[in-house]
């Protein structure tokens, strides 16, 4: 046990304590309170560099601090931290994207005046998150995922103006509290059968033999439970919606929460409690992990088809946060944790950027969010159309220099060899065509061609809003060293056996497969799209080239399937009505009732009354008249002459004396 | 004759006495005050008085007594006055027959 | 020992009463220091040289001066003359009887002072260091407290 | 040989006693006592005349003019004419006065500063009194000068008496503070209020040829100045004289003192500094010792008063050189400088002590004074903000 390991929960705590002192401060102390988080930002960064460290000295390194939380009776609560590569890797990502995101966000709310407020939610945001990551109790994770949800909440209506962004918060809150509701119930199934709820303790954790022991067939059912707070928070698909409204946030926050860190908790949870839901495999399947796969795969397809027919720069991000997140999810669900996992740091990663960049166009178009209105910005901000670039080739899985490609070639390699079926493979692999394809049309637009609307005064951004962005694009591509499964190093580091060396490995069919499908994508989006907003013959600029084509797709997909108006009509529907049934009982029903009830309460009221006039009160008047008699005499004694007292006093001690002479 | 404990107590009673008749019979708010001081003073000296007089004079209780009694007539002086001087300023009087009202 | 007894006990008094009595309140407070000047040389005679050296420290220093600039501050009717409380003398004269007979009544108190080591400052502080210093602190919180509360009493806020 | 007459007076004066071998004890107590009062006197009773005369000729020098020279070989003889003019000159008693206060305010001034020179060790084994506990007596006589003062002012019933003995009362009461203060880590390292012991703590040198007085360790510097500065307050001294400021107030508390009153009350003022400087000398500056270990064969007294002239010398030299200050800004200064810094002081004596009295303690104590001082010197606001008088207690 070293320093580090016995002290992990100082990463989260620095944040949060900072955070506090931010809001401490005044809201004019712009300059301290941007030092102040991205100090406690370095800070954490580089503890978590040092837990990382620590986890290299040996493969399938954990270190487990335990203590009791609180008793009650003779059971007793018991929560703890934990440090192992998945831990680890996820601290040095979260902390050092942070850290980006932190300095470009310094930029990029410089106008805003609720700088300091803002800061001191990141910061907040920043060690929840990192406290997610190392909890090593159900309970605790839980405590930190909500704190998570409420930061998630304050940052996305942190524009409080705009109604919009006040609903998106709301919405996005209640939707990820539909899915924690199962979370919690999956919590307390499990204390209930296995009567921990710690991962690990050393062989009595609920992730270990013992405790999985203990749970038997209701593993399964737990698992699923649990995976609903997944689907919540990482917007798999039936409650994804929150997830492309949350873009009303700043767009840093769309880059920390919504991109990099937050949502891929959920993708971290499942690969948390993998035990659960592996428990039982009959070679590598298991009922919950088989919808595990096919939500992936539904959410991934469906997030990328509706993203090629967005029209926000930042919604097409988001949708693409979504496909990502499916795909992760498939990952795990085939049983390619490692490879998930890997492709959740990659992501982070290069999502981060992707944002960041987004962030740098919105804020040189002067809050312009519309690509179609955009264009020809190539020229104008070159560092963030070669960041965005890159992170764009990351993002669409170009193989060899950029770490998604190897990332995304991994995944697909296991979904390749899940025995049940080989549809999700196959899905997968046109969800890589559409995400190239969705991803060029975006470039295309925002970049290339000339500017349609007035952005000839667009402006290359400051250097602290670029210097994050180049920092994330060289991690992009540097990531992708540690990836390669010519040396599968990360692969190694996360699955616990030390990683060899092998050139040959690198060159495998699913290589050039990937290769294939994402030119496909690129090549098909160039086509479609390289005149785009150009007066074409008889379509209009405006119009996307695809809408011109399928007009009824184009709608179906712009409109996100009608999913929102689906659950309009369906889910708020019933709430409304049985609001209004509620109301209605309240009103007429139990209302009458407690009517009645006061009517008596009333009458009883009277009679008291006539008691109290008649009876009680004169009795009362009599003693208070006397007692005032009294009082008046008594007051004239304290005539406030100070002399007088002291007379007294003397009086009183020449009497003690007196006395005492007359005892001894 | 060598005194006795018997003639410092009957001094200090003295002492104590002609405070006590400054407190009680002068008029002017400083007057009490002094008074208050001489009759804290004679317990001082009683207090020295019982310890030099006590069979183990080589633990000075009493001495630390009257120290700390000196420091807290210190206090006590010092806050007394500042209420004279702002009852003065109040009443324009130090007179304390006329402080007899509570209300300001 | 006596003869310095004697002569200090009578300028005590003497000065103790002049202060309690005399008419112009300049004069009273300055015999009051006198007063104490006797008392502290009480305090050397009983060999309680620490002791009298703080109360001169104190009382000259200190309490006489904020006495002497009391009467300044509130000046304008100090020279008028005003009434003299009789019945007070009285209850004096009854307490002062009481106290003496009652000191008379003992006989334990006929004692003369035993042999002593002479008290060393030294001493002083360590027994002030070591047996007496949770009062220490508590009069220093105390005379903290009480020199705020002055100060707040006759500030001069500033607008 | 050097023994004896360093001894010299200390012998002289057992000689004297000698004479009344068999007398009744309180008789021979009583004699030497006066034999060490008279020494005191007459001593500083001539210094206090060459004091005044060679004030008035190195101010001469410093304005660019001669002092006083006509009377006796280089105006030498200058007090004593001043005296006799004092002496015969007219006693006036304003009317209004308050005869008695007006009388005994000269007395008691004097009275006090020639009680405090009584403690003062000045040569080895010459302390004319040695109490336990000297430093706290030398300041409780020292804080009965305040008292005298005010009867100064009250008692010749006149408003620039009053206001020149408020402004003295206030500034003493406010420097008397950091005075005491200044000295409580001295009496803490040596632990022990008698000057004797005091004085033989700084005995020795360091590595052989720095004396370890006090003044040498950086705590002990730094309470020097303030000592130092404080003194100036305590004898009213330029550049803090604005008791007696002739140009705004006509001469404080003394105005309405002629002849040998007036006499009194100089006089008073000088033997109050010497006192002041001799403690000084005693806490600091190694009393009686001497600097360099060769020169010790010259007699301990004549090192302690070549020291105390040299503090005189930077009296002058001061008063020769400094314009007045404001009130406002003396006050300021005070408490908002002084007590802090005399804290601080303790605090790095406390830290020289328990980092071994070495080079160690040395270095840490200096860093603990530097910071503080660069602290006070850039968070100290000193100007005096002007506001309208309201009170919160009352009207």
């Amino acid at each position: 046990m070293s320093w580090i390991t016995i002290n992990l929960w100082l990463i989260p705590a620095v944040p949060v304590a900072i955070s506090l002192g931010i809001l401490s401060l005044a809201k004019s102390r712009r300059k301290s309170a941007a030092g102040l988080a991205v100090i406690g930002q370095v800070i954490a960064l580089v503890l978590s560099i040092a837990a990382f460290l620590e986890t290299l000295q040996a493969p399938g390194f954990r270190a487990v601090q335990n203590f009791t939380w609180f008793t009650f009776g003779d059971t007793e609560l018991r929560i703890g931290w934990v440090l192992d590569p998945l831990a680890a890797a996820m601290l040095v990502m979260i902390a050092l994207v942070g850290l980006c995101i932190f300095i470009f966000s310094v930029g990029y709310m410089a106008d805003d005046k609720n700088f300091t407020r803002f800061f001191a939610y990141l910061s907040f945001f920043s060690g929840a998150m990192l406290g997610v990551v190392i909890a090593n109790s159900l309970l605790l994770l839980f405590v930190f995922w909500e704190l998570v949800g409420l930061a998630s909440y304050l940052l996305i209506g942190f524009w409080i103006g705009r109604p919009s962004a006040a609903a998106a918060a709301k919405k996005a809150f209640i939707t990820t509290r539909i899915g924690d509701m199962g979370f919690f119930l999956g919590i307390l199934w499990l204390y209930h059968s296995s009567g921990t709820l710690l991962f690990y303790d050393d062989g009595n954790g609920c992730l270990e033999s013992a405790g999985l022991a203990m749970l038997g067939a209701s593993a399964t059912f737990i698992a699923l439970l649990i995976f609903c707070g997944a689907i919540g928070k990482s917007g798999q698909f039936p409650l994804h919606v929150w997830l492309p409204d949350a873009m009303e946030g700043p767009t840093p926050v769309s880059a920390l929460i919504h991109a990099a860190t937050m949502v891929a908790a959920g993708v971290f949870l499942v690969a948390r409690v993998y035990p659960l839901f592996s428990f039982g495999a009959i070679h590598g399947v298991t009922p919950s992990l088989t919808v595990v796969v096919w939500i992936g795969v539904t959410t991934a397809l469906m997030a990328a088809l509706i993203a090629i027919a967005q029209a926000d720069i930042k919604r097409i991000l988001a949708y693409s946060t979504v496909s990502q997140l499916g795909l992760m999810m498939v990952s795990l669900g085939v049983g390619g944790v490692a490879a998930g996992i890997m492709h959740l740091l990659a992501h982070g990663f290069f999502k981060a950027l992707l944002f960041l960049g987004a962030g740098s166009v919105i804020h040189g178009c002067h809050h312009e969010q519309d690509i179609r209105k955009m264009g020809g910005l190539r020229r104008l901000m070159p560092v963030t159309f070669l960041t965005y670039a890159v992170g764009m080739m990351a993002l669409s899985g170009v193989p060899l220099f950029f770490s998604g490609g190897w990332t995304k070639e991994e995944i697909l390699h296991s979904t390749a060899h899940w025995p049940k079926s080989h549809v999700p493979h196959y899905l997968l692999l046109a969800g890589v065509v559409l995400t190239a394809l969705y991803m060029t049309r975006q470039i295309i637009y925002v970049f290339f061609g000339k500017s349609r609307a007035a952005f000839e005064h667009a402006h290359e951004s400051p250097s602290v809003m670029t210097t994050p962005l180049v920092v994330l694009a060289l991690c992009a591509i540097v990531f992708s060293v540690v990836l390669t499964p010519a040396w599968p190093w990360l692969h190694g580091y996360l699955g616990g056996e030390p990683a060899q060396f092998d050139i040959t490995r690198l060159i495998q069919p699913m290589f050039f497969v990937s290769l294939m499908l994402v030119a496909a994508g690129i090549g098909i989006g160039v086509l479609l799209y390289h005149r785009a907003g150009v007066q074409d013959r008889n379509r209009p600029a405006e119009t996307d080239p695809l809408e011109y084509m399928q007009p009824g797709l184009f709608r179906f997909l712009e409109n996100k399937m009608w999913l929102d108006e689906l659950y309009d009509r369906t889910v708020i529907a019933f709430a409304a009505i049985s609001a209004r049934v509620s109301d209605w009982m309240d009103r007429y029903v139990w209302d009458g009732l407690v009517r009645a009830l006061g009517s008596l309460g009333q009458l009883f009221g009277i009679f008291t009354r006539d008691v109290d006039e008649r009876g009680i009160n004169a009795g009362v008047d009599e003693t208070m008249t006397g007692t005032r008699g009294l009082g008046r005499v008594i007051s004239s004694w304290h005539s406030g002459q100070i002399q007088t007292y002291l007379g007294v006093v003397a009086i009183g001690m020449l009497a003690l004396l007196l006395l005492y002479a007359w005892l001894v | 004759m060598t005194p006795t404990l018997q003639i410092f107590l009957i001094v200090s009673a003295a002492l104590f006495c002609v405070g006590l008749l400054a407190a009680l019979s002068r008029r002017h708010a400083i007057f009490i005050l002094i008074g208050i001081e001489m009759m804290l003073a004679a317990a001082n000296l009683n207090f020295i008085a019982f310890w030099r007089f006590s069979p183990e004079p080589h633990q000075p209780t009493g001495v630390m007594v009257a120290i700390f009694s000196i420091a807290i007539a210190a206090a006590e002086a010092a806050v007394g006055l500042a209420l004279v001087i702002s009852v003065y300023r109040h009443y324009r009087t130090t007179n304390v027959d006329q402080f007899d009202q509570l209300k300001g | 020992m006596s003869a310095a007894f004697v002569i200090i006990s009578i300028l005590t008094l003497a000065a103790a009463l002049a202060a309690a009595t005399l008419r112009k309140l300049m004069h009273a407070a300055l015999s009051f220091a006198v007063a104490f000047v006797g008392l502290a040389a009480f305090f050397f005679l009983l060999g309680a040289e620490f002791v009298g050296l703080v109360q001169i420290f104190v009382y000259i220093g200190a309490v006489a001066v904020l006495i002497v600039f009391t009467i300044l501050l509130t000046r304008r009717d100090v020279e008028k003359d005003r009434g003299f409380n009789w019945s007070g003398v009285v209850v004096t004269i009854a307490v002062f009887g009481g106290l003496i007979w009652a000191i008379v009544k003992t006989q334990s108190l006929s004692v003369s002072a035993p042999e002593m080591p002479v008290l060393t400052v030294k001493h002083i502080g360590e027994v002030l260091m070591t047996g007496y210093v949770w009062p220490l602190l508590c009069v220093g919180l105390l005379l903290t407290a009480a020199l705020i509360g002055a100060l707040i009493l006759v500030m001069e806020e500033k607008r | 040989m050097s023994v004896s007459i360093d001894q010299i007076f200390v012998s002289g004066k057992r000689w004297l006693l000698s004479w009344l071998a068999g007398a009744p004890d309180w008789l021979v107590q009583v004699v030497s006592s006066l034999i060490n009062i008279f020494a005191l006197l007459a001593v500083f009773l001539t210094l206090f005349a060459l004091m005044s005369v060679l004030e008035r000729k190195i101010l001469g020098r410093i304005q660019n003019r001669y002092g006083p020279n006509r009377v006796g070989p280089f105006g030498l003889l200058q007090p004593v004419a001043d005296g006799i003019k004092m002496l015969i000159k007219e006693d006036i008693v304003p009317v209004r006065a308050d005869k008695i206060v007006h009388f005994l305010a000269p007395v008691l001034i004097a009275a006090t500063a020639i009680l405090a020179l009584g403690i003062i060790p000045y040569g080895r084994g010459m302390a004319p009194f040695t109490i336990d506990g000297g430093i706290l007596f030398f300041f409780a006589v020292g804080s009965t000068t305040e008292l005298a003062v005010f009867m100064a002012g009250w008692g010749s019933n006149n408003k620039f008496s009053m206001l020149g003995a408020m402004r003295a009362i206030a500034q003493m009461i406010s420097y008397e503070l950091p005075l005491i203060i200044t000295v409580l880590p001295v009496v803490m390292i040596v632990g022990s209020l008698t000057p004797d012991t005091i004085v033989a703590a700084q005995d020795g040198y360091a590595f052989g040829f720095v004396p370890r007085w006090f003044v040498f360790t950086p705590w002990g510097a730094a309470a020097f100045l303030l000592f130092f500065v404080s003194g100036l307050v305590e004898s009213n001294r330029t550049p803090f004289d604005v008791p007696e400021g002739e140009s705004e107030i006509v001469a404080g508390h003394m105005t309405e003192y002629s002849g040998f009153k007036y006499a009194t009350f100089f006089m008073a003022e000088y033997i109050g500094m010497f006192a002041i400087t001799g403690l000084g000398t005693t806490l600091f500056l190694g009393g009686w010792h001497a600097p360099v270990g060769v020169l010790e064969f010259l007699p301990s007294y004549v090192w302690f008063f070549a020291k105390l002239g040299a503090l005189l010398f930077v009296y002058i030299w001061l008063r020769g050189t400094l314009p007045r200050t404001r009130v406002d800004q003396i006050m300021n200064f005070a408490w908002k400088f002084m007590l802090p810094m005399a804290f601080t002081c303790i605090v790095a004596a406390a830290v020289w002590h328990y980092a071994g009295r070495g080079l160690r303690g040395w270095l840490w104590s200096f860093v603990v004074i530097a910071v503080a001082y660069t602290a006070l010197s850039i968070f100290l606001d000193t100007r005096k903000k002007f506001a309208p008088r309201t009170y919160r207690f009352a009207e």
